[in-house]
């Protein structure tokens, strides 16, 4: 434990990535446990937001390492109500975002999260294909990286039902653009956040 | 601290601060190690209320390439108001400075409390440097080398 | 002045380091007017003091450059030192190479070179110095309170019992200030007015003070020593030499439904009211704004109802003018409001209520009797919440400091809750306990030990109503942030103590300066914790922080001993830093013209007129005229004058004029 | 009146409804949309994983069309697209040299001109002309459901206030409707879980319908297609969570107001919803004057 | 004309002022300032458009005060400077009498301080459309284009104090020119004293030049120097919204503040 702190180098923590990618100083966090206090899935998580951000104000390879491998990274919804309430100001959701990248980066992930990874690189791969969600398409992407193929079909079908699915997709017309900023972006290697 | 080369120009900066705050400004940098160029030179007066248009000719006349005017933010004058004062005579000043054509990059107004050490370390560094990029004074100094009686 | 001697200290390796200063004194030899120069290690100790002095013996000197620290630290020492030696303290000037030149720069000839510019600078001044004698002022020896609070009390208690005469300031129409509500006081238990209300009456019975009730400074000149204050004392519309007292008048008044201030809002007065019913004065005054008789010119029923015909409409405010030698300010603090928590219901719910609030059901006096209630119903509630921390601490609202009192009284509510209720139950959310203070931890200990106040660290995220109850949403951090609910009836926000209403622009009339929050600033942290930056005027109690009793009261005292040793002074001295109307050979006679534009440019008002008379006594020239007293050296007349006629010693034309040709 | 209009995807799909009465309720006030030229989809919560700049490109370049276009204001109905522009908006502000990086990415200039309004600010404007449009008070106690992203971080959408928020509850207020007073206003429904996470959508969703109900609320208004579908198209697992049958209808502000101005429900799309939108009686109408109602 | 004169006899014969300042022709059909004492010396008062100059400063000379009660006929800028000298208490209030002349050639006594501000406010701006013009083309030159044009202008002065000598405002006793402990301004003509004392005037004047133009016209090698203090002193007037000259009663912008007074270059 010792040593890992000692070995804490303030350059390659996360709180340090952190601060150089969304300016949110961790340090500045007192613990007074507000954020927790008023966050909506704080009883799913296997780390409350406070005891993330108090593993970070470590920054012991150890503790980043377990902070990557929880789930609670996976739970946050963005609802922003700890930011808003939170006394010093400190944006939770932001650092959740930064922290959900680098474990799928590094591979770290939490086994749960593999549906909500799935979701996301589904709506992306709709997204950089026709510049609009198709969420049929979506929605298909999604099911065959996770095998939930049978999940939510009778919702579909009354989706459809009530005309609220597109079957084909609605493309914009500047694909080209799009392509562009994919490809640019992706590969930024300043862009982890 | 930019490093200096023998042929470089290193510009005269003088500066005209109130002993209240930005006197006691500059103290507090030096308390707390704050490095910055050593181009200045700092006179001492009670307050920017007592800094007199003139003060500020009489040291371009003397060669000063770059000045810096400093005291107590608007509400904290060690006086209550000279500050206030102050800061209208330089609201004419700078622009009857500029009506004649003065380079009024070369004078930097600035309120730098007590408290603000950083701040005075900063402001004179940006000066210094601003002051350097510009060169010596051509203008003035002709002016002055056509007065050598 | 030519013999002046140049002293460059090394300030061990503090200057030594990074300034060369055997070579600075070198080059200080071959300056004009230098007769002697040399370094040392410590000039400020004895042996460099002791140097100086023999080298002004030895060499005659007339003048002195000390180069060393800032003057700002060793002005004063060196002056003095000087002085032993024979020389005028206004001779020696400092150069500082420390703060300004070794401190900030790395070691180099250009940082030598600054240091040598920096003590020519000074040698051009010196040079030019006169001698100049402290200026003595005369001392009013009456002391101004600002507040009526614990502290303004035990001041004025102090100054009048040290044989000075008080005028005790209030702005409200009764003494006892956010004391007089509180409920008990910890960590003793205590009644809170029955410790005060006999100070209270012995500040209305001290021969040496005058309470001025109801009143408020309206404006202050002068200095030190020398104070003209003007007092608005507000008309009460009753005539006080008539009121007994009695109260007939208060049962007669039909404008009821008035928010009652002492009980926080929990009750209601009338428009003619005694605060409480301990106030001292016992009399009491008309709320204009309320009242029936001036808001619908009908009414006169208090008329009618007192016996001693002391009701007085037609009264106005009176500007009283008086003058002081010291002023002690002790104007209190507020707390922050409910309404300033959108995430505890905005105060729109009303069994949120403020520790202030709470204190006044806890007090005996209080609306209650002293029967924990709710307001919404008036039931006694079963489950309580006390929030610390409520705004304190919290930068998203403003305030990031720590408001010192909370910690205790919340312990403090809790116990008196269980204490009163027995089947209760109390919950704090704290962050941390700050329980520093002779008996305070032992006596938290004791609200959890043996009252059982469940302590719960974290923070409360939200509080909202649900089937009449709050439902608070805490997280306990001690359990790694797990949420935690607790469904009260009444929920106490230990909310944060703010300046005084009316601080910042009190301070403005006082030129005295306030902190970043707008709290008074002292004029030094630690060595000067009851002066201000305006000399004569001294601070007391939470107007300059949040403090609680005892610290409260020993500021008091200690504000009260300076000022007693300040007023048993015969007469003051100052510094000669002032300006002054030159004076020439007549026809000219001066050269100021009588323009007369300095004189709104004065911050002092220190600018009069002088006529110079012919020998019939017949007016030659008007010119301005600087009262050295009220002049405080600042020199913006002398930026002002286009003649140059005034100059400010110290800091003279030619001086400064010497030291700018000296780049 | 124009403003600039920026569907996003899921009311050209899902929440189709939601377009159909916005831009019926718009026509009926006069105000014209302009639908930004070829828009592409803020990227949701999910660019965000993968790269910041991704997710910046897809919203700046929304923003950028939009001042082509020569608009100054973007009305964007979706919460979680308005809060996403506007994130982006304040994210570039005052850098200029992200912002010059960005326009290159999507090959467009970007000033910083146009600002992003979601749908409860524009109707706000439109209050008074509203209520003097009223043909059939929509006289129910409502239960208005902000969630997150109208009104947090304060700092990025610059709108209402973030505790108990009012906006919604005036205009509801303007067509005789009854704003209950309740805990759920801002409360998050589960939000982009509702594909991945059912289980927390029903947990958290559950809560928000519980308290409607037993508040005696008619229907939960909304202003999100999100917050909508979670609490409508997930009300089996809702009401499978609270072990309960909950009908209470879900409606978007556009269609509580429509029906209020007298709107065909069909053109408003009230048939799109899985919870049938079936409304008890009105409450009868409240005679007693506000202005003679003493606090005291 | 005549009712000029006429007013000017009568007041002297009645004893209401000892000395009417008026102008009377000069050579080259310029006019010079006359000092009538006796009813023949009114004869020569004339008044037409050409009258422009400054009659003021004489108001403030020893040697006039000790004559006894002074009327003057007083143009705007005259009006202006009398108010600002009572401002600055170099005349006692209401101690002079004006005459101001309508273009149909009434006179109108104003007796008090009061009468000359009310009639001060209703006349139109004091510079010239050739001064304005200037200006705007100073204004519309580069900071390099404008120090060329003062450095080489300035050059010229011979430091007559010509300048000085016809300011009404320049009323002192010791000007700073003349200061010598410190020898703020070198004494001979070069460049940078010459710079020094202009602008030094300029300052001195902000706040109180009543923009008659004097200075310029007394010049006599031509240099626009009114120019700088009409400078000056709208950049008062602009910045802070006071006028010199508007009133008898002291309004000196140096002098006061408003603690949000607007500046843009502070740091």
């Amino acid at each position: 434990m010792n040593r890992s702190l000692e070995n804490a180098k303030k350059t390659t923590s996360l709180a340090s990535q952190i601060q150089a990618a969304t300016g949110i100083a961790l340090h500045h966090c007192y613990q007074c446990g507000k954020c927790a206090a008023g966050c909506p899935v704080a009883d799913t998580m296997d780390l409350p937001s406070c005891q993330v951000l108090r593993l970070l104000q470590y920054e012991s390879p150890e503790f980043d390492r377990q902070v990557l491998q929880s789930e609670a990274i996976w739970l946050c919804l963005s609802c922003e109500t700890c930011h808003t309430r939170c006394p010093q100001d400190i944006g939770t959701p932001k650092v959740m975002n930064f922290l959900r990248g680098e474990a799928m980066r590094l591979r770290l992930a939490h086994p749960r999260s593999k549906d909500t990874q799935a979701f996301h690189h589904a709506f992306l791969g709709s997204v950089g294909r026709h510049g609009r969600l198709y969420e049929i398409g979506m929605l298909m992407g999604y099911k065959l990286r996770t095998g939930h193929l049978l999940k939510d079909m009778a919702l579909g079908s009354k989706l459809h039902e009530k005309g609220k699915l597109n079957l084909l997709p609605h493309a914009i017309e500047d694909k080209a653009a799009l392509k562009r900023l994919f490809k640019q972006t992706l590969n930024n290697p300043d862009s982890k956040e | 601290m930019a490093t200096k080369v023998a042929t470089q120009f290193e510009p005269k900066i003088t500066a005209f601060v109130c002993n209240w705050c930005t006197y006691a400004g500059a103290d507090l940098t030096g308390t707390s190690r704050t490095k910055y160029q050593s181009n200045v030179r700092v006179i001492r007066l009670p307050c920017t209320g007592r800094v007199d248009f003139m003060l500020i000719q009489k040291a371009f006349a003397r060669g000063s390439d770059g000045i810096i005017v400093s005291g107590c933010h608007p509400n904290d004058c060690h006086y209550t108001s000279g500050n206030y004062h102050a800061r209208r005579r330089w609201m004419v000043f700078t622009e009857l400075m500029n009506f004649i054509g003065a380079d009024m990059r070369r004078i930097t107004f600035s309120w730098v409390s007590a408290a603000e050490g950083a701040k005075w370390a900063a402001l004179v560094d940006e000066v210094t440097n601003t002051v350097r990029e510009l060169g010596p004074y051509t203008e003035y100094q002709r002016l002055i080398d056509a007065g050598v009686a | 002045m030519s013999r002046v001697g140049v002293f460059v200290c090394h300030c061990g390796e503090n200057i030594g380091s990074t300034v060369d200063c055997p070579e600075v004194a070198e080059r200080c030899k071959q300056m004009p007017g230098v007769v002697h120069a040399e370094d040392y290690k410590y000039l400020c100790s004895n042996p460099g003091q002791n140097k100086i002095k023999q080298a002004i013996k030895d060499h005659q000197l007339e003048g002195v450059v000390v180069a060393a620290c800032s003057p700002r630290m060793h002005e004063p020492t060196f002056r003095r030192a000087v002085t032993d030696a024979g020389m005028n303290a206004y001779l020696c000037e400092v150069a500082n190479l420390r703060e300004h030149c070794s401190w900030v720069h790395e070691e180099a000839d250009s940082t030598t070179e600054k240091a040598v510019d920096l003590v020519r600078l000074q040698l051009e001044k010196v040079k030019r110095n006169k001698p100049l004698q402290p200026i003595e002022v005369p001392i009013t020896k009456t002391a101004l309170v600002i507040g009526g609070g614990v502290a303004g009390i035990q001041a004025a208690l102090d100054i009048a019992d040290s044989g000075h005469k008080v005028i005790l300031v209030e702005r409200s129409p009764a003494l006892g200030g956010h004391m007089a509500q509180l409920s008990e006081t910890f960590p003793t238990l205590d009644c809170s007015q029955c410790i005060l209300t006999p100070r209270m009456v012995d500040v209305s019975r001290h021969p040496n003070i005058t309470l001025m009730t109801y009143s408020e400074v309206e404006h202050l000149d002068g200095f030190i020593g020398n104070f003209k204050a003007t007092i608005r004392k507000r008309a009460r519309k009753i005539d006080e030499e008539l009121c007994t007292g009695c109260g007939e008048c208060l049962q007669k008044c039909p404008s009821k439904d008035i928010s009652d201030g002492f009980n926080e809002g929990l009750t209601t007065r009338r428009a003619i009211y005694v605060p409480f019913t301990q106030a001292v004065p016992n009399i009491p005054v008309i709320d204009v704004e309320n009242c029936r008789h001036y808001q619908k010119k009908k009414c006169d029923r208090c008329v009618k109802a007192c016996p001693t015909k002391a009701i007085s409409f037609n009264q106005q405010d009176e500007l009283i003018h008086v003058d002081v030698g010291a002023i002690v300010v002790a104007t209190g603090y507020k707390v922050m409001s409910t309404e300033k928590f959108p995430e505890y219901g905005y105060g729109t719910y009303p069994d949120v209520i403020t520790g202030l609030q709470f204190e006044r059901y806890a007090s005996a006096s209080g609306p209650t009797q002293g029967v924990i209630k709710r307001p919404s119903d008036g039931k006694e509630p079963e489950t309580v919440v006390f929030i610390a921390c409520s705004g304190s601490r919290d930068a998203a609202k403003g305030v990031k400091y720590c408001s010192k009192i909370c910690c205790m009284y919340t312990a403090k509510h809790a116990m008196l809750l269980k204490h009163k209720n027995h089947n209760s139950k109390a919950y704090v959310f704290y962050m941390d306990i700050r329980a520093a203070g002779k008996n305070y931890d032992e006596f938290v200990r004791r609200a959890i030990e043996e009252d059982g106040v469940k302590y719960i660290r974290g923070r409360v995220s939200r509080v909202y109503e649900e089937d009449g109850k709050l439902v608070v949403k805490g997280a306990d951090t001690l359990l790694g942030g797990r949420p935690v609910e607790i469904k009260a009836d009444l929920v106490v926000l230990a909310t944060a103590s703010l300046p005084n209403d009316g601080q910042s622009e009190l301070a403005r009339k006082l030129h005295v300066g306030c902190d970043e929050y707008g709290f008074l600033a002292e004029a030094h942290p630690k060595l000067k914790p009851v002066e201000t930056n305006t000399a004569g005027i001294y601070l007391a109690g939470a107007c300059q922080s949040p403090r609680d009793i005892p610290e409260t009261v020993a500021q008091a005292s200690a504000a009260a001993a300076k000022v007693a040793a300040l007023l048993s002074r015969s007469h003051l001295t100052r510094e000669p830093i002032v300006a002054e109307v030159n004076r020439r050979p007549a026809p000219l006679h001066s050269d100021c013209t009588g323009c007369f534009l300095c004189e709104s440019a004065c911050p002092y008002r220190a600018i009069g007129q002088e006529e110079i008379l012919d020998r019939d006594g017949i007016v030659i020239k008007t010119i301005a005229k600087i009262n050295p007293g009220l002049c405080q050296g600042c020199g913006t007349c002398v930026a002002t004058c286009r003649t140059k006629a005034i100059d400010l010693h110290g800091f003279s034309n030619e001086q400064i004029f010497a030291e700018i040709m000296s780049l | 009146m124009r403003i600039g209009y920026y569907p996003g995807c899921s009311l050209k799909s899902s929440a189709r409804e939601y377009e159909e009465s916005v831009r019926a309720l718009c026509a009926a006030l006069d105000l014209e949309l302009v639908e930004i030229p070829d828009w592409n989809c803020c990227g949701a919560s999910s660019a965000h994983v993968m790269s910041a700049d991704l997710a910046l490109g897809l919203r700046t370049r929304n923003l950028a069309q939009a001042e082509a276009a020569g608009l100054d204001e973007v009305l964007t109905p979706c919460a979680a697209c308005f809060s996403h522009l506007a994130e982006a908006r304040m994210e570039l502000a005052d850098n200029p040299n992200k912002r010059q990086e960005v326009a290159d990415f999507i090959g467009l200039p970007y000033s910083g001109r146009v600002r992003v309004l979601n749908v409860l600010a524009v109707l706000d404007r439109y209050r008074d002309r509203i209520a003097a449009k009223v043909k059939n008070p929509f006289r129910y106690k409502v239960a208005c459901y902000y969630g997150c992203l109208l009104v947090r971080p304060p700092e990025v959408v610059q709108f209402d206030r973030p505790e108990n928020p009012q906006s919604m509850d005036r205009l509801l207020e303007a067509v005789g409707a009854k704003p209950i007073p309740w805990a759920c206003k801002t409360e998050c429904c589960g939000a982009s879980f509702s594909v991945t996470r059912t289980d927390v959508v029903a947990n958290l969703s559950g809560r928000i319908v519980a308290d409607a109900v037993k508040r005696n609320a008619a229907a939960i208004v909304v202003a999100c297609p999100m917050c909508q579908s979670n609490l409508d198209l997930r009300r089996p697992e809702i009401n499978q969570q609270l072990e309960q049958e909950h009908g209470i209808p879900v409606l978007y502000i556009t269609q509580a107001l429509g029906l209020a101005l007298g709107i065909d429900p069909q053109q408003l799309g009230l048939q799109r919803h899985l919870v049938p939108v079936e409304l008890p009686e009105p409450e009868p109408e409240v005679v007693t004057a506000d202005d003679d109602d003493d606090d005291d | 004309m005549e009712v000029l004169r006429n007013k000017a006899q009568d007041l002297l014969a009645q004893g209401q002022a000892q000395i009417v300042i008026g102008y009377e022709a000069g050579t080259g059909g310029i006019r010079r300032p006359s000092f009538a004492r006796t009813a023949a010396d009114t004869a020569r008062l004339v008044w037409d458009a050409d009258c422009i100059s400054n009659l003021a400063g004489y108001l403030t000379r020893p040697e006039i005060k000790r004559m006894g009660k002074t009327a003057i006929v007083a143009n705007a800028s005259t009006l202006r400077a009398l108010l600002q000298l009572t401002a600055e208490r170099q005349l006692a209030e209401d101690a002079v009498l004006a005459l101001a002349v309508a273009e149909d050639g009434t006179v109108t006594e104003l007796a008090t301080a009061q009468a000359v501000t009310d009639h001060v406010a209703a006349l139109p701006d004091a510079l010239s459309a050739a001064d304005r013009e200037q200006m705007n083309l100073l204004a519309s030159m580069s900071r390099e284009e404008r120090w060329v044009y003062w450095e080489k202008e300035l050059q010229r002065c011979i430091k007559c104090y010509a300048c000085r000598s016809s300011c009404p405002m320049c009323y002192c006793g010791t000007c700073t020119m003349d200061c010598n402990k410190p020898q703020w301004v070198p004494v001979p003509s070069h460049a940078l004293g010459n710079l020094e004392y202009h602008t030094v005037r300029a300052m001195h004047l902000a706040g109180r030049c009543v923009e008659c133009g004097e200075c310029g016209r007394a010049c006599p090698v031509g240099i626009p120097i009114h120019l700088l203090t009409c400078f000056a002193e709208e950049s008062v007037h602009q910045q802070f919204g006071q006028k010199a000259g508007a009133s008898a009663k002291l309004d000196y912008a140096l002098g006061t503040f408003r603690p949000d007074d607007k500046e843009s270059f502070i740091r």
